[in-house]
């Protein structure tokens, strides 16, 4: 991925000739790290109601692409979800409370981790069906072509996704009427329990190029390269060029959920090196000190973070939860 | 029966032209409705119900799709979360098989699981009914189904009428909203305004008075209905025939009502009888009426078959004034 | 009740094992059986039903696929219709949307459409059942619309005892079959002989005897009905159980037997109540036992509501064994 | 096509060699373009229930794809079957007898013009879903490997149904496991009434590539190159090699269904360029006169296939509709 290597080059200059953005992706992408931690814990500790699906990990690939956005463009999420919310720029304590089932939460404690949603920055909500939101996202992009907005959506998906065909069907539709959407392919390498090389035929930047759509392989680790291509896609989109196919690698540094916690998928090793070589955060906070940023502010962030985090999980706690009445509500509009 | 009479401005036209109709109203009235799907636009759809709508409106707002419902539908539902009023073409019900998870999974549950916050005003057109010789594939009537769900409105218009109200107040509704057209009846005549109207959800109707006995029936099966309640009146047996309209809501109070009056009840619709509509209508009336009814209510709906191509074996599978006439006499203690 | 009696050889093991010995024992003895989904292999599915079959049939039999629901369900289908029997295993039932089009428009029609030529014994496991804090597309209850649909066979079995009988009679029918597992029970324990037998499709088994109301109950609804009858029995109220099994073919017998028995009926099922399982089981009840019923049947279904995340809310969905309880003493003139 | 050029140039040779067999292709092609015929003109006289789709100007592709085949490999149709069911070797009256729902049908009426299949020799019939079959397909092609045979699974469909995500989700695992079936694609450049550029964005073979899968394209109107190719992926099947995919392009001389007869999708001009320079029987009658087949021994095959057809019509129109109570036969086995 040369060209994704001089792209970096690029972005670590603009790194160093101002930091404050990267600071301020360092916060999100640390704030995501925390919450999740936060969200593990709530269940071991047994005070969430049912699983969740962490994110951990793959922070880079979340904050990297909505840099790139803006409060107003469209973005549909997954079953592994809470990092595109709070990358939208979502609030924890109302993240927390949705997972709580609290009326607090986005989705009055309706939707859970699973169908979180932030309507006011237009984040169309996680989705539990495995490539449910192709279409959604892709419909949103066509909406915003039709109102003559320059809106863009972008489609948030798990490699296992490539699996479903409604993907294949949106993307062509995409492409035929140069749509402003943006494909994010987030390869962590496993389907649940399953390698993607055991469900996934041929070449992955194939798929996306047969329907006519450019697309990029990314170092899902690096935020900077993440946001160099999303830049781009994002800009070809608001152009009205058509739509994107990034894919990024990554990895999750927990189980497939909160319960999947013995992992005989795959080995320990292999665990140990992307936590140890390949942790997003590490590598963003090693290009800021390089960038002579104060390692101070690096740690003030963290205990920020901290503390927002914490003030969160007990603002969920102490919510309360929805009225019964609640249950027969918006059914329908 | 809320059909016009014959007031100033009312002309007669066909099913299809209602539903072009209502489309080509709902287009110029608000900017943000279109229509998608296979060959709506050049070719007017396969059923030629929208011929010339893309003239008026542009192939930017009358869209050919490719051969891809799951596709389009999670488009359309996208587009309609997003502040544009959707309306998409399944072009045979049978299809509705490839768009479930996009109608059920997604559409029918956005504004709940959002807590209320997202809308889905989208509306799904497709078609029911049998007896065109399309065999299994393309004549079944599946409103059962979606109106199993929470979260999905079903209307199953049965004349011109109803057809172009229903189909306005279906674009105009925040809610998904699946509208079963009788593929068998596009060319069927009836009086409509000239001018504007809606049909409000939920809101059954009295397509024939009657005291003896009451035959509920849906879509394809009303015009059925009328037929035996001729019949059945020059055997002096007065039958109300009563179309719901909409499945979703249902109106039970007048479905009930009119069971309490006749004591009589007949059931019929075109899908599968069992585990399908007649077994919910069925049940409703009998938990509203079941003192005062002289019968079990009587189902009729389709024969638990594929739907077979042979003309001689299709017409058996499906219910007809006949076998309506039949249930209505033994009700009536005629035989 | 035609659980075994401690007989020798009968065990206590859970739904979940009772499953895996079903499959078990059919790939030993039918070199044609196979089972294929996602994650069924390794992991032994999402909820650890089949851990360890595929050491001992290998991954050629025990297979994991891609995340496409439609596409190996299909590829099943084909399988079915040139001499092997796919056990396909869709993970949650929600994920039926997904496969409607292979199930309902092909899988079902093979035999009908081929006039008897060609065959389609294809099993497909999934589940049903809220509760389990898995929100609105984790949490559904969809096998009314299996049910409405000739072709298919629908079992949905409510102990170890049935699980295993059903499926196994299940992957030795010649037709398409879909059976529900209830998710919440797989660690549900129960008598298990240990020798092989097989529960015919189409025979409703007396959960418990009773005389004074009936209550229908089907897969997980059971539970709730035998602890209703429990709490009913304390106040004097003799409730009789009765487990459909299979509502396709549905054993209607067994039911108006019952209802004409004790006069009154309760028909409990999760799945949604409008349109639903219910209404059906209802209408033929009362179809069959009208002139002997007290008052209509009762319906007890799931709220008409996406299922909500919250377990405040979520719990008030599902029909349970108070609400139960409440409309036997109601049916019963206790308050 | 050069490359297919090439082999044409072969096939003719072994043409003049040994002429028999692409005079039974001749034979057979016929057989299709005048049952098709006779197709168009019972419905045109009111004697067919329902509508039909024609196969007549395609007949290159199933004749060229079918000589490959045995009669125990397996075939799935689509709601243009009829070539295919015929180029399998079904018999003329009983597939008009089914075409008119009598009990003498290869599916005893119950199927009909879209449904007609033929067990006896694994045609495992036609599909009115688009793209439905392609799964079944697949499946037939697993089952074959899965019993140790050497089968394999031809899979035809339109152009239009690579709308469908079934395919790809199939096409997906038929790579992964390395499967014998053949997709074979007739491009014959319209989805009912809207052409497939309109439908269809990127390059053709580039989807069945996206997925490992070999693709090729092909002159559907040459029945000598169909059959080079598919000869090609027939022997690579039987091989265990795994799926191929071709596309031949092709034109239907008749509209969509017996019903479309306006046609304002496409021009005159268009529609007699093919019929008059790329008609596939011409073309096939040309290579056998300059192989020196006697012009007699054509016009004897023609004789012969015409009468054929006309019994059959004859056949099925005095044959008996199937008995009331065969409606609630065979809905389950
Ligand atoms: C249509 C569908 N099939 C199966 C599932 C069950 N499931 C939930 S997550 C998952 C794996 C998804 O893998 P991937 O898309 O790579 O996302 P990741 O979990 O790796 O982020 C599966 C199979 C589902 N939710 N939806
Ligand atoms: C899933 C589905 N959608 C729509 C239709 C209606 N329909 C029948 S044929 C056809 C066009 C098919 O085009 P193509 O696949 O190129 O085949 P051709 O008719 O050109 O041979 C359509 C849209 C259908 N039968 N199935
Ligand atoms: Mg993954
Ligand atoms: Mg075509």
């Amino acid at each position: 991925m040369e060209e994704d290597g001089r792209v970096t080059e690029a972005m670590a200059e603009a790194l160093r000739a101002d930091p404050e953005p990267w600071l301020a992706a360092y916060r999100r992408m640390l704030t995501i790290r925390h919450f999740e931690e936060q969200v593990d814990d709530l269940y071991r500790s047994a005070r969430m109601p049912g699983l969740a699906h962490l994110y951990a990990g793959e922070e880079a690939v979340a904050v990297g692409v909505c840099m790139a956005l803006r409060d107003d463009d469209y973005l549909t999420s997954t079953h592994r979800g809470h990092g595109h919310c709070l990358a939208k720029g979502a609030s924890v304590d109302r993240m927390f409370a949705e997972l709580l089932g609290k009326e607090a939460g986005y989705c009055r404690g309706k939707g859970g981790s699973m169908h979180i949603a932030d309507q006011e920055r237009n984040n169309l909500g996680a989705n539990a069906i495995v490539g449910g939101s192709a279409g959604i996202a892709t419909g949103a992009a066509f909406s915003a072509r039709r109102r003559g907005t320059d809106q863009v959506a972008v489609c948030f998906f798990g490699e296992g996704a490539l699996g479903q065909g409604l993907l294949y069907e949106a993307m062509n539709m995409a492409s035929l009427w140069r749509l402003p959407v943006i494909y994010v392919c987030e390869n962590n390498l496993y389907n649940e329990y399953t390698s993607y090389r055991e469900t996934t035929a041929g070449e992955l930047t194939a798929r996306p190029r047969a329907f006519g759509i450019p697309s990029r392989e990314v170092d899902g680790q690096d935020v900077l390269a993440v946001h160099a291509a999303a830049r781009e896609a994002v800009e070809r989109g608001r152009r009205g060029d058509g739509p994107s196919f990034l894919i990024c690698h990554t990895y999750r540094f927990y189980g497939h959920h909160v319960g999947d916690v013995d992992r005989a998928y795959r080995t320990r090793e292999e665990e140990r090196a992307w936590r140890e070589q390949r942790d997003p955060i590490r590598l963003l906070a090693g290009h800021l000190l390089e960038a002579g940023v104060d390692p101070a502010r690096l740690e003030r962030i963290q205990e920020e973070v901290m503390t927002e985090v914490r003030r969160g999980v007990d603002f969920a706690l102490e919510a309360p939860y929805p009225d019964p009445s609640e249950v027969s509500q918006h059914v329908y509009a | 029966m809320s059909t016009p009479s014959a007031a100033v401005g009312t002309r007669e036209i066909t099913l299809g032209q209602a539903i072009k109709e209502a489309l080509a109203e709902e287009l110029r009235r608000d900017p943000t409705v279109f229509v998608m799907g296979e060959d709506v636009a050049e070719a007017g759809t396969a059923f030629k119900v929208l011929t010339g709508l893309v003239d008026e409106f542009g192939p930017e707002r009358v869209i050919d799709t490719p051969i891809s419902e799951a596709g389009f539908t999670g488009i359309g539902l996208g587009a309609a979360m997003t502040g544009l009023r959707p309306v998409v073409d399944i072009m045979f019900g049978d299809f509705l098989t490839l768009v479930m998870d996009q109608l059920v999974n997604q559409a029918a549950k956005v504004h709940y699981m959002s807590g209320g916050k997202l809308k889905a005003p989208l509306v799904v057109r497709t078609t029911l009914g049998a007896t065109r010789r399309s065999a299994a594939q393309h004549s079944q009537s599946l409103h059962a189904w979606v109106s199993h769900v929470p979260g999905l409105k079903v209307a199953l218009p049965s004349t011109p009428y109803d057809a172009k109200g229903l189909l306005k107040t279906a674009i105009r509704d925040d809610n998904p909203v699946v509208i079963f057209e009788d593929k068998m009846n596009y060319q069927q005549r009836g009086p409509v305004p000239e001018g504007e109207y809606t049909i409000p959800f939920g809101v059954a109707d009295i397509k024939r008075p009657g005291e003896d006995v009451t035959i509920v029936a849906t879509s394809s099966m009303v015009l059925a209905a009328l037929e035996a309640a001729e019949q059945l009146a020059r055997e002096g047996i007065s039958a109300e025939v009563v179309d719901p309209r909409t499945t979703v809501p249902l109106d039970e109070e007048t479905l009930v009502r009119s069971a309490i009056k006749t004591s009589r009840v007949i059931v019929v619709d075109e899908g599968y009888e069992r585990y399908g509509l007649t077994a919910e209508l069925a049940s409703v009336i009998t938990a509203g009426a079941f003192y005062h009814l002289d019968a079990p209510v009587k189902r009729i709906g389709a024969m638990h078959v594929p739907i077979p191509f042979s003309p001689v074996l299709e017409d058996l599978t499906v219910p007809n004034a006949a076998a309506i006439v039949e249930a209505a006499r033994e009700l009536c203690g005629r035989r």
